[in-house]
């Protein structure tokens, strides 16, 4: 049994790889073949990111080497004290990741073995779903540079594919190309920065490069290019023109895992500036130019999602306003390192807060999406214009938007509330008017799901809807599940945040740690 | 859109020594520059100047669309089969257990310059052999969906 | 027991628990107010019929609002705003090629001189 | 000035890239601007590791042991194979946009916007 525990970062990659390739072969047996197949592998990844988070928090990083005898060989004795092979080094952060990802993975397998049922090119979907779920963990586990660029690669390529998967009369093939393009080049830019370190400090390993670096003209070129291309990942506001028009056209339950796949980029985003470059960048200017991007990011995001006619393009300006508020959580942290005596008080709970703020909009903007989905699948439109009156049969679907709207809007006994309430109080102190803003703009996220929720679900029965039903089953379980974690979280959000969020902020701010973690005792 | 006599019959007689050609590139990774990707590239245009040369109906009469799918697809199994192999020996995930084992692939190499020993480097080769066919199946899919896509533009009106 | 789930963001504390039983409290008294009220009132269909000084009302369609005029007044009133930041997005792909390249150059900038 | 010759040539070849991908109309040239973008850092990633008079670091008949460092090669032999999977995606897609707009000029081919 230990082995497989020991193994565990191992099998979280190569799970969801063997059930993506053997996808084709198991659905040649039927329709309910795949079906058990791909829920037994999704399970068990999730498991795995279950279990390696648990083990992280009890006994703080782990680091797992592929390819060396013993797991305590982390730099084998015939790589001469260099760590040459990749390195998953999974930090309490990393941890944090890895369960939204399993939670958020699991409902939407779950979420599309319904949704995709009376459609054709099942077996392609899955394949390529299984392969974003295993870039994205790659993403968030892996402690090597290069390594990271391929896994990036390979979650930008899924994803692109799956965003263009509905060819509806082409659109959907635009989106596609337009999220493939901007992250091929996101991807080039980044490889030219991993190339300007690894000429310099000789190698790939985050921790090795942290634990060497001493800041050059050609680090800081590189600082930029990770930090533009990482940013344009997660769509931060001068470049998110292709968050609303990928996850608009993509099938929904693609969407809510693409809302994860960004937040991986973040987290690599914050990896990048906490760890990479920890004591070498100037805290209080990176600190700032996030503060800018995530205010940005906020205000922009709800302004444009107002006038707003399809629902899922309205609820793509909010993950991209949503983010902008992670972004001004985690930049205050940033900023605030500046000056230790205003990083005990501000800092730390900006930082928690930002970091709360990524777990709880996976949850709720999952949720969401996930509605908006049984609505295309039950009434085939997207126009808010064209939708009314499905309160009077989608009962259980109304409940769980009313709960997603709600949290989203950061409405009080939520987990909307708790995460938006750390961050205006922590940049009220260092700024009052970012707080002002993130008010405002909270204000106008409430009123634009007001829109959406009178527009689908009040006023009377309209005629083509008379006969609506509800989601089937495994939709209604899947949304059941992110609903009562929302709910959870909201109520208890104190003991989410001594358990989860603040061993994963006090591993951010430690560089030291981690790269000791990986050099043992030689850094 | 089939090709005249002379460059179909050529093509169907080089058809072979590429492929001969790519599998020694691929067999051959460990020692030579090349290896799985570049090998299964090179047995992918085999494939390709087929279907260049011959109609595209004939093609899918030799060769099926889904034989290359089933190609590509065991490739990726043995791939991930071997690095799980690792774990199920009680080693960690991707670890070469073949190597300096005196089994298949497992003799020991001297350092510095020597005449290439075939049967080294553990998995590597195992490894070459399977990138080397999904590679194979991978890229005359691509190059099949793109010539269908092609054939009917007509239904696009 | 009670800091269990009091969330203490340093400078407050914020507890969820208390929050939902005082609004459950609430939800009872308003109840309570609700539940002593006339209980003879006419619920016949007619009576109940909703006045529209005389002509019939609509049919379904009609009287749903749709979402597009939905805080007319909001876009009308921030129209210069809007008519400033929808063309922005054009969704042209060399525009987004732009916007990233300009970033990146800007932020160059900006970490360059401020180091 | 010689031994920073090469990466001359990759600013060369990267900027041509963003030329074409920038201010072409079309949307299969501005893909070939992407490939030629990463054929520059391809060749980058290779003049890294290049050394002074060393060889190709194959073991086998090695006329001498100086040699070139091999992991740089192997970074770019990955980035060439996600190269190609980008190409592939990139091109069928403008293929099925073809098919539906009948236009692969980049101004056109803006159905999602504001």
């Amino acid at each position: 049994m230990d082995i497989i525990l020991d193994n565990l970062p191992g099998l979280l990659i190569a799970i969801p790889l063997l059930g993506a390739f053997l996808t084709p072969l198991v659905s040649r047996a039927g329709d309910a073949a795949r079906n058990i197949w791909v829920l037994l592998t999704v399970a068990l990844t999730s498991l795995c990111g279950l279990l390696i988070a648990s083990r992280v928090l009890e006994t703080g990083t782990i680091v797992y080497t592929f390819g060396v005898q013993h797991l305590s060989e982390i730099i084998p004795p015939d790589s001469g004290g260099i760590p040459i092979r990749i390195i998953f080094t999974i930090d309490p952060l990393s941890a944090f990741m890895l369960i939204i990802a399993s939670i958020v993975s699991f409902c939407i397998i779950l979420y599309s073995l319904s949704s995709m049922e009376k459609l054709s090119g099942k077996d392609g979907f899955f394949t390529l779903l299984l392969l974003l779920i295993a870039g994205v963990y790659g993403m968030i586990a892996t402690g090597d540079l290069f390594n990271f660029f391929v896994f990036l690669e390979i979650s930008s390529l899924a994803g692109a594919a799956l965003v263009a998967y509905r060819i509806d009369k082409g659109v959907a093939a635009e989106a596609g190309l337009k999220y493939a393009a901007l992250s091929t080049l996101g991807g080039l830019l980044f490889l030219v920065a991993i190339g300007f370190l690894y000429v310099q400090y000789n190698s790939l390993n985050m921790a090795v490069i942290a634990s060497r670096m001493n800041l050059t003209g050609l680090d800081i070129i590189a600082f930029v290019l990770f930090f533009t291309a990482l940013a344009m990942k997660c769509g931060a506001v001068p470049m998110h023109f292709w968050t609303p028009d990928s996850y608009a056209m993509a099938p929904s339950a693609v969407t809510a895992f693409l809302v994860v796949s960004s937040q991986a980029s973040l987290y690599a985003l914050f990896r990048v500036c906490f760890t990479l470059y920890g004591g070498q960048i100037n805290p209080l200017t990176v600190g700032w130019v996030m503060i800018i991007l995530g205010v940005l990011s906020m205000f922009i995001g709800v302004t444009m999602a107002i006038p707003q006619k399809d629902v899922k393009r309205l609820m793509a300006y909010h993950a991209v306003s949503q983010t902008g508020y992670m972004l001004l959580g985690v930049g205050v942290g940033l900023a605030a390192l500046s000056s230790t005596c205003m990083f005990n008080s501000v800092g730390m709970t900006a930082l928690k807060g930002g970091l709360f703020h990524i777990m709880n909009h996976a949850l709720y903007k999952g949720l969401l999406f996930l509605t908006a989905g049984v609505i295309m699948y039950r009434c085939g439109t997207r126009n808010l214009n064209q939708l009314g009156g499905l309160g009077h049969n989608m009962k259980w679907t109304m409940v769980f938007f009313m709960i997603g709207a709600l949290a989203i809007a950061g409405i009080p006994p939520f987990n909307g509330f708790a995460s938006k309430l750390l961050i205006y109080e922590s940049t009220f102190l260092f700024n009052p008017l970012l707080a002002v803003i993130a008010m405002v703009v909270s204000i106008l996220t409430l009123a634009s799901f007001v829109k959406v929720f009178h527009s689908m679900f009040m006023g009377p029965k309209l005629p083509e809807y008379e006969d609506v039903k509800e989601a089937p089953a495994p939709m209604l379980i899947a949304m059941a599940i992110l609903a009562i974690l929302v709910i959870l979280f909201g109520i208890f959000p104190q003991t989410v945040i001594d358990t989860l969020v603040a061993p994963a902020a006090t591993a951010l701010i430690d560089y030291h740690g981690y790269a000791a973690a990986v050099l043992g005792a030689q850094s | 859109m089939s090709m005249s006599k002379i460059i179909r019959t050529t093509a169907d007689v080089m058809f072979m020594f590429i492929m001969v050609f790519g599998f020694y590139i691929v067999l051959h990774g460990h020692l030579t520059p090349g290896g799985g990707f570049q090998g299964g590239a090179v047995i992918a245009t085999a494939f390709i100047l087929l279907i260049v040369a011959h109609h595209m109906d004939d093609f899918l009469g030799w060769f099926k669309k889904d034989s290359f799918q089933t190609c590509e697809m065991s490739g990726l199994v043995l791939f991930i089969g071997t690095a799980l192999a690792a774990i199920s020996l009680g080693y960690l995930f991707f670890m070469n257990f073949l190597s300096g084992k005196g089994g298949l692939f497992g003799q020991f190499v001297p350092f510095g310059i020597n005449q290439g020993f075939m049967s080294t480097a553990g998995t590597i080769p195992i490894m070459n052999i399977a990138v080397g066919i999904e590679v194979l199946g991978g890229l005359t899919i691509i190059i099949l969906y793109m010539t269908s896509g092609i054939q009917s533009p007509e239904e696009g009106k | 027991m009670i800091e269990a789930f009091t969330l203490s963001t340093g400078f407050g504390s914020w507890n969820a628990v208390f929050w939902v039983i005082s609004f459950a409290i609430a939800l009872i008294i308003g109840w309570l107010i609700w539940s002593r009220g006339e209980k003879t009132y006419e619920t016949s269909a007619e009576a109940t019929a909703s006045f529209l000084s005389g002509n019939a009302e609509p049919e379904k369609e009609a009287v749903h609002i749709r979402a597009g005029n939905l805080y007319w007044g909001y876009t009308d009133a921030l129209s210069g705003y809007y008519r400033f930041i929808k063309p922005l997005h054009t969704g042209n792909l060399s525009d987004y090629f732009l916007a990233y390249l300009f970033v990146t150059a800007l932020m160059l900038i900006v970490v360059v001189i401020l180091k | 000035m010689i031994d920073n010759l090469p990466f001359l040539v990759v600013a060369i070849t990267i900027l041509l890239g963003l030329y074409t991908l920038l201010f072409r109309k079309d949307l299969i040239k501005m893909i070939m601007g992407i490939s030629l973008i990463e054929a520059g850092v391809n060749l980058f990633l290779i003049a890294l590791g290049y050394r002074w008079e060393s060889i190709a670091p194959i073991f086998t008949g090695a006329p001498s042991l100086a040699m070139v460092m091999p992991t740089v090669q192997a970074l770019t032999l990955t980035s060439i194979v996600i190269g190609v999977a980008t190409l592939a995606l990139l091109l069928s897609m403008v293929m099925i946009i073809y098919r539906h707009y009948h236009t692969t000029d980049v101004r056109e081919v803006t159905k999602l916007q504001g």
